[in-house]
């Protein structure tokens, strides 16, 4: 029999994840390994990993890699992709570092439409330190820092922070998957990679935010975790295309930014 | 007298929680006490262990170079461990999971089979309270009484199965090994 | 009700906070000290008029800690390493516009990243002020749980008396281990509201600024802060002396480091020499006049910090070449054992001879 | 229907059973041994049903999962 | 006659604004002290000036105040106001303040739903350190730091911050207003007094934004700097009503923050 | 083409870090130094691959700068006071990853907003580093335009050697005043560039990070950087030592306020009194040998800050007591003139006979 | 028409104009005079037009008009 | 030989490039010369000032605490500075602008009506030039061709109307005052 799966390339070749049983992050670091192989890029990406439950990327990605401070990753991936505008640069954030300490960088990576990739880990919550509240924490959720469940007028709202990026001129595609299931792991694959794509057409911005199972903090099998994300998590995060600006408008916009 | 206990497994296992139980126990009884636990980047499946101090005077240093007794749910912690356990130390392992056995003869082994016992008294999980059990019986730092209620206080559950269970599983731990 | 428990540091924190009326906190997850977030969350609120505020980020909880100081709260925050460096901005500014406040910083392994083990390499910061211009910080340094809730609430009070940002500096090991507590009965509060904001109700609007465009204004501002810091420096100085009587060494540590030299001591009377501990509980202002009466006596000075040697300058300001200095530094996330540290001390010392 | 089989990496595996639930075919099954860190990874039961779709393999997080088809 | 026009009460007696000829900080600071006079909160109001050119504002207003550090208005004003829910609470911000630096304490203010009131200077300029850009500098706009006029590509595009605050469940009322005639500015002191009214109401976080002439940055005469906002600036930026939560709506998410 | 040209600090700064090879400079306006950004977006971007970007914040800059060091990139931000404080976490992460870049500090008065006069206030964040963790930089205070646009091209220089972050310390008016000044030749550039990110190619893919969770590494990796510091502390001290053979009196003074000394010592003459100065151009590593020899023969040192004392502790740390060290500051954003500097040396000098 | 009057503060002024061009009846007039500063302040022109509407003291930077009416 | 000069007026009066100008004709001149600007919080209409130093021999410190010449455009700025300038000292002020006089006697004043010299020149914007003029007349620092050249390069405009207009303000200054 032929072998028809196994670790992709861009991944080193022995190492067990630190992650939790069940955890999306695992997932996530295989579709984008496979996508490096797939387009043939391992050679020219840079990778820039968060502090967060992803922190120790770098040990499975086969890529060049600079660890970000918390929240930074934005800005380090614009000095990166400025100086070498031939890379495949991606940020790996989680939504504490992406929409909390970090939504400034976020914020102005994306409007100075910026050519690299955001993978956006939206878990809910703050996974590394231990399950405090995000600020995509739900309403009424739990965390060790909303223990009654959060309050809107106490403690806000969960944000929509990819909705909100779309509305500035500088991003490109903008699309929400999850990687709860074998199909919609596929499907987050394929908006990555588009996302890769966009980016090697120097079309400006892209993210894709993927909500992705917390199995520990949110004190549930994994299993169930994937089914929450089905049931309660991505009514509040709908699944989706969020934004594709068409290839002629972002070049009229003057994208392709080889600054 | 300061007697120092690591208690030592991966994330989930519970041994933090053996490891506040016990030193609540022996605040309760009346000594001093320290409780350290180690913290990782790994939330679970990682390593994890805590150290417990309890003397009859200032503890200066909570950290165990040497620990007196050891305590170890898995197979990377026995090998973590072994060989920082002081001459003449104590040593108990669950055997239903570990079936390495230290290679040092300088100390006391107790293999309980604490995964199987809890088993079969219906709960797998509570086989940290089957080994606190055994290990109880051996070192008397903490009365039987005393160290079950300051479980039932830490763990803060008034449920009265899991109460039982508890008691249950630490008998079966205390009963397992010969006085 | 002020029984011994069984408490963790960071839950110590919280707790005596609380009792100490502090009404407002804001801060930041960040490991290890995630415990007093997630205590605020679960009692402030509890408390009447108590807020608890998770921040989007350091920065804005210092800032908010500011805020809610100037309308007259007691308030708190508290972080780690990365998290302190970014408060550095707005701890400056609470020194410049003279707002009480604790900041706790559970230190960690560093630079960078660094790991989350416990550390002592933000002394520098902490005593010299991170952030830009001149201004000091009180900086108290607990060593034991029961001292991490008595200075808690002393923290409170030294914020309020002298108008000044106050840092707790801890480590990750105090701030995650357990250890029976008994919180003393808190003072009642003491301080001049003059310059809290309530609105100017019918009197006269008050500010509070730290902007002072004209330069010999501004000079002015900087003497008086000199002035309040040298009063600090004379009244507020705390050290433990252990076993020095008859010691020929002493052993300098604060903090983590102190006990771990505790432990220390007692081994090295089994290798026949005699030590003794100067701990610095106040680390700004330094107890240099404590440390220098003993040098009137004692020649010997062994350093040890968990760090490459920073509270060692302030030991040679303070010894200014009167006694021989020795060091000995853990860096980055590791405890030492008494043990090892006895070792350390008893090659040195044999060298020495 | 191709026939096909997978491996599992024992060493790997957390027991997360993802891929117990994506297996439309139930090849794959709770184990009952321990591995050295204390998880009991799952078993391929090869009784021939298998495709080798690779859905379980497509959701293992440990990538402990390899798939081979005709 | 009668005297049917001067300085308001809640202005301090005797001062010359530091402010440059024709800047729409003066007008504002007016209208603000007008309407706390109007709503005779002067004893209750505690105010939030930035740094910026309003870095002086307490010199001006006779009304409690703490100067913030740069950006950081918002957080300030949380813990005035979580401290003291019965006084008005604003904060006075230019739009690198708000927008560049300070986007994080604004935005997550904002999505908490924080009960008071930011008054948002937007005068598409750095204007005290001298005329940089600003994320709200208009496409083409010459600065000292775009000197050829903003880039999209390479310095991003002008942010719309009011929309994008609007999108946020926790924001009660937005306006963008301007100052460049008499009567925007009655329309602008009508904004002001309702975004106050709506405090007092505990209805949650509201922002008046307020296109502002900065005549020496723009390289203008003041009469032209107020042309250019009716011409060019407000094109960008439209005016007018852009979120009025209604009141029910804002009780039923449980607004009257008063922790 | 390197002939005299009359340029203003600041501006100065910017043409020398074009010259010496910078190409990416990422910024935030604060005064007094918005001329840095400023000639950078006129004139950066027009150099091949230059890149000029007026960051979202300070905090944005320093990160923008560590990845485009991390790519290979000669990259510069610059800053002052509040905007420095909160560059702190960034430095210190940049130290962690051994990343060159060059940080301006153009000092204003402080704490807290303070004032935009020239001032020294920020020595302590700069040498003892303001952000967390055991870290050093490179710090190098410019005392005229030409040195300014010498040591802007040596800081590059030295970031790169030792793979650091170097602070250009200077202060509101160097950055501020014009004068003529020939700028060099640039070195080639020399480093090693084997950390550097561009895509892994065929080969082994590189990662840099300050996280090392490992306690036992983590150390290993802050001894490795205290090795480091130790080269650069024996081979990289830099100081000016003008009129000092005849002198009774040392002025110790760095940057503007050493400008001010010089003037005074000058009119010091006048009155009988012999001073020379002493500067320090590397203020860390500190020129403590060069410092100790003068205190062989000289006794009487006279330290001069604008601040209300900082480097003092340096010349104490130096001194160890084998001389007498005198102090006058004046913080806040003061620069007294040499006259007066003059008058309170004297009436020092009258005092201690 | 309401007969109206205003005043303006010499030192206050700073010659923005910007009421001269509120003025619907061209009562304010640019000034030749420095005042301490070096600004020119603008002139009330009062030949009876003026109706003490206020625009121009509304759109006063510098609070430097006061109006009154009858 | 080290000559300090400070020149004041408000924001907006052009006061900065009067002192650079005179700065680069210094240097042209082979002078060492240092040029430190005042710079405050108001952008437009605060008090400017500039300090140029011009001398022989390296300039030690670039402030003036006994300047001795001193240009004022306004009059808050002869408040400021009139009791700075050194005994026997030179002051020129914008008599247009300015009518007080200063009380001291030591000291020589030059009273020029520069705003209207520039305004029957047609710029009434050129009075700062008209100032230069005057001041390079009777100080003789930097010759009048060399200084505006500098002029020319620095203000970096080649408009032909522009250099024409500086050059008869410069002229009606310096022919203003009697050798
Ligand atoms: C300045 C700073 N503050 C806080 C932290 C601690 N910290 C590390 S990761 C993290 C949050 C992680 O949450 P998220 O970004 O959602 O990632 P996840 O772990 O959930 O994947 C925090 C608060 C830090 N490293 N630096
Ligand atoms: C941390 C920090 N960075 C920079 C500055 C300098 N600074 C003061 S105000 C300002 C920008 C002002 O622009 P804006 O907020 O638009 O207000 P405006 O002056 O235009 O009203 C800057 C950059 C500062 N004070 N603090
Ligand atoms: S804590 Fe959550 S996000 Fe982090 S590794 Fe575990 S499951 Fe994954
Ligand atoms: S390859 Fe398909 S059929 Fe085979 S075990 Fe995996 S999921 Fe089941
Ligand atoms: S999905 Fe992978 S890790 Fe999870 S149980 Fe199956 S084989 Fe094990
Ligand atoms: S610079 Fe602009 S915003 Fe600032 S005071 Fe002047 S006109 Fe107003
Ligand atoms: S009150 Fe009206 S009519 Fe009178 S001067 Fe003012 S604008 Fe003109
Ligand atoms: S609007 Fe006011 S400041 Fe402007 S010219 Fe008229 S009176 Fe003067
Ligand atoms: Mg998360
Ligand atoms: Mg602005």
């Amino acid at each position: 029999m032929k072998k028809v799966f196994s670790r992709p390339e861009s991944l080193r070749k022995k190492f067990v994840f630190h992650y939790c049983p069940g955890c999306g992050h695992s997932i996530a670091h295989r579709v984008i390994a496979e996508i490096i192989d797939e387009l043939g890029v391992r050679g020219t990406t840079i990778g820039v990993p968060p502090a967060g439950c992803a922190v120790l990327a770098y040990n499975y990605f086969d890529v060049d890699m600079i660890e970000a401070m918390h929240g930074r990753g934005p800005a380090v991936a614009t000095g990166i992709k400025r100086v070498r505008p031939e890379c495949l640069v991606f940020s790996y954030q989680g939504d504490g570092d992406l929409a909390a300490i970090g939504i400034a960088e976020t914020f102005h990576a994306a409007n100075r439409g910026e050519n690299f990739t955001i993978i956006f880990m939206n878990n809910a919550v703050y996974g590394m330190t231990g399950g405090q509240m995000a600020p995509t924490t739900l309403l009424d959720q739990k965390s060790t820092t909303s223990p009654p469940g959060r309050n809107a007028v106490l403690d806000g709202y969960p944000v929509q922070i990819s909705e909100i990026l779309a509305m500035l001129p500088g991003t490109a595609y903008i699309e929400r998957c999850t990687v709860n299931s074998p199909a919609n792991i596929v499907k987050t694959k394929r908006a990555i990679k588009k996302a890769f794509q966009y980016q090697l057409d120097g079309r400006g911005f892209s993210l894709i935010e993927i909500l992705s199972p917390c199995p520990t903090n949110w004190k549930m099998s994994p299993i169930d975790a994937c089914r929450w994300i089905d049931d309660v998590m991505s009514k509040q995060f709908p699944i989706g295309v969020i934004k594709d600006t068409p290839a002629e408008a972002a070049g009229k916009e003057g994208a392709g930014h080889d600054r | 007298m300061i007697v120092k206990t690591i208690f030592s497994g991966f994330g989930g296992q519970g041994v933090l929680m053996m490891g506040y139980s016990f030193a609540h126990g022996a605040m309760s009884e009346g000594y001093e006490v320290t409780y350290l636990p180690a913290y990782g980047a790994e939330v679970r499946g990682g390593t994890a262990n805590c150290t417990v101090a309890v003397g009859d005077e200032e503890i200066a240093s909570p950290i165990a170079s040497e620990p007196d007794y050891l305590v170890v749910l898995n197979t990377p912690s026995l090998y973590t461990f072994q060989n920082r356990i002081a001459a003449g130390g104590l040593l108990f392992l669950n055997s239903s999971i570990i079936s390495a056995r230290p290679s040092r003869q300088d100390m006391e082994v107790f293999a309980i089979p604490a995964s199987d016992i809890a088993e079969e008294l219906g709960n797998a999980r509570a086989f940290n309270t089957v080994m606190m059990g055994a290990f109880l019986k051996r070192t008397s730092l903490v009365k039987p009484e005393i160290y079950l209620k300051s479980l039932e206080t830490v763990m803060g559950s008034k449920k009265k199965a899991v109460v039982e269970i508890n008691r249950k599983a630490f008998s079966a731990g205390y009963d397992f090994l010969k006085a | 009700m002020n029984s011994k428990v069984l408490m963790q540091g960071n839950r110590i924190i919280g707790e005596a906070a609380i009792r100490a009326g502090c009404r407002f906190y804001a801060g930041y997850p960040i490991t290890p000290q995630n415990e007093i977030p997630e205590y605020m969350a679960e009692n402030l609120r509890k408390v009447e008029g108590g807020v608890f505020i998770q921040s989007e980020s350091e920065i804005a909880a210092i800032n908010m800690v500011a805020g809610a100081a100037s309308a007259g709260a007691r308030a708190m925050t508290s972080s780690s390493g990365p998290g302190i460096s970014l408060k550095q901005e707005g701890i400056s500014s609470m020194a410049a516009q003279e707002l009480p406040g604790v900041i706790v910083n559970m230190m960690r392994g560093g630079p960078g990243l660094g790991n989350i083990r416990p550390s002592q390499g933000d002394y520098f910061q902490a005593t010299r002020g991170g952030g830009h211009g001149d201004y000091r910080t009180i900086v108290l340094a607990p060593g034991t749980c029961q001292e991490l809730a008595d200075l808690t609430m002393d923290a409170f009070d030294l914020a309020d008396r002298y108008r000044i940002p106050v840092v707790l500096l801890a480590d990750g090991m105090i701030g995650q281990m357990m250890e029976p507590v008994v919180f003393k009965e808190p003072k009642p509060r003491q301080y001049s509201a003059d310059y809290v904001l309530k609105g100017a109700g019918t009197g006269k609007a008050k500010t509070i600024k730290g902007l002072i465009l004209d330069p010999l204004d501004m000079e002015e501002h900087n003497w008086k802060l000199d002035r309040k810091y040298r009063v600090i420096a004379a009244k507020e100085t705390r050290c433990e002396i252990f076993n020095t009587d008859e010691a020929d060494i002493v052993i300098v540590a604060y903090g983590t480091a102190a006990r771990v030299a505790k432990g220390a001591i007692k081994r090295l009377g089994d290798h026949g020499i005699k030590a003794g501990l100067f701990r610095p509980i106040s680390l700004w202002p330094f107890p240099t006049e404590e440390l220098r009466r003993l040098a009137g006596t004692r020649k010997k000075f062994f350093v040890f910090e968990m760090s490459t040697g920073q509270m060692l300058e302030d030991v040679r300001l303070a010894l200014q070449g009167y006694a021989d200095i020795a060091f000995h530094g853990r860096p980055g996330g590791v405890v030492p054992t008494p043990v090892e540290l006895a070792n350390v001390i008893v090659r040195q010392y044999r060298r020495d001879r | 229907m191709p026939k096909g089989k997978i491996t599992i990496d024992k060493e790997l595996c957390k027991e997360c059973h993802l891929c117990v639930f994506a297996c439309k075919h139930a090849n794959i099954v709770a184990g009952k041994e321990y591995n050295s860190k204390g998880y009991r990874p799952v078993c391929f039961q090869d009784d021939g049903k298998c495709t080798g779709c690779a859905l379980c393999a497509i959701t293992c997080p440990e990538i402990a999962i390899e798939v081979y088809r005709e």
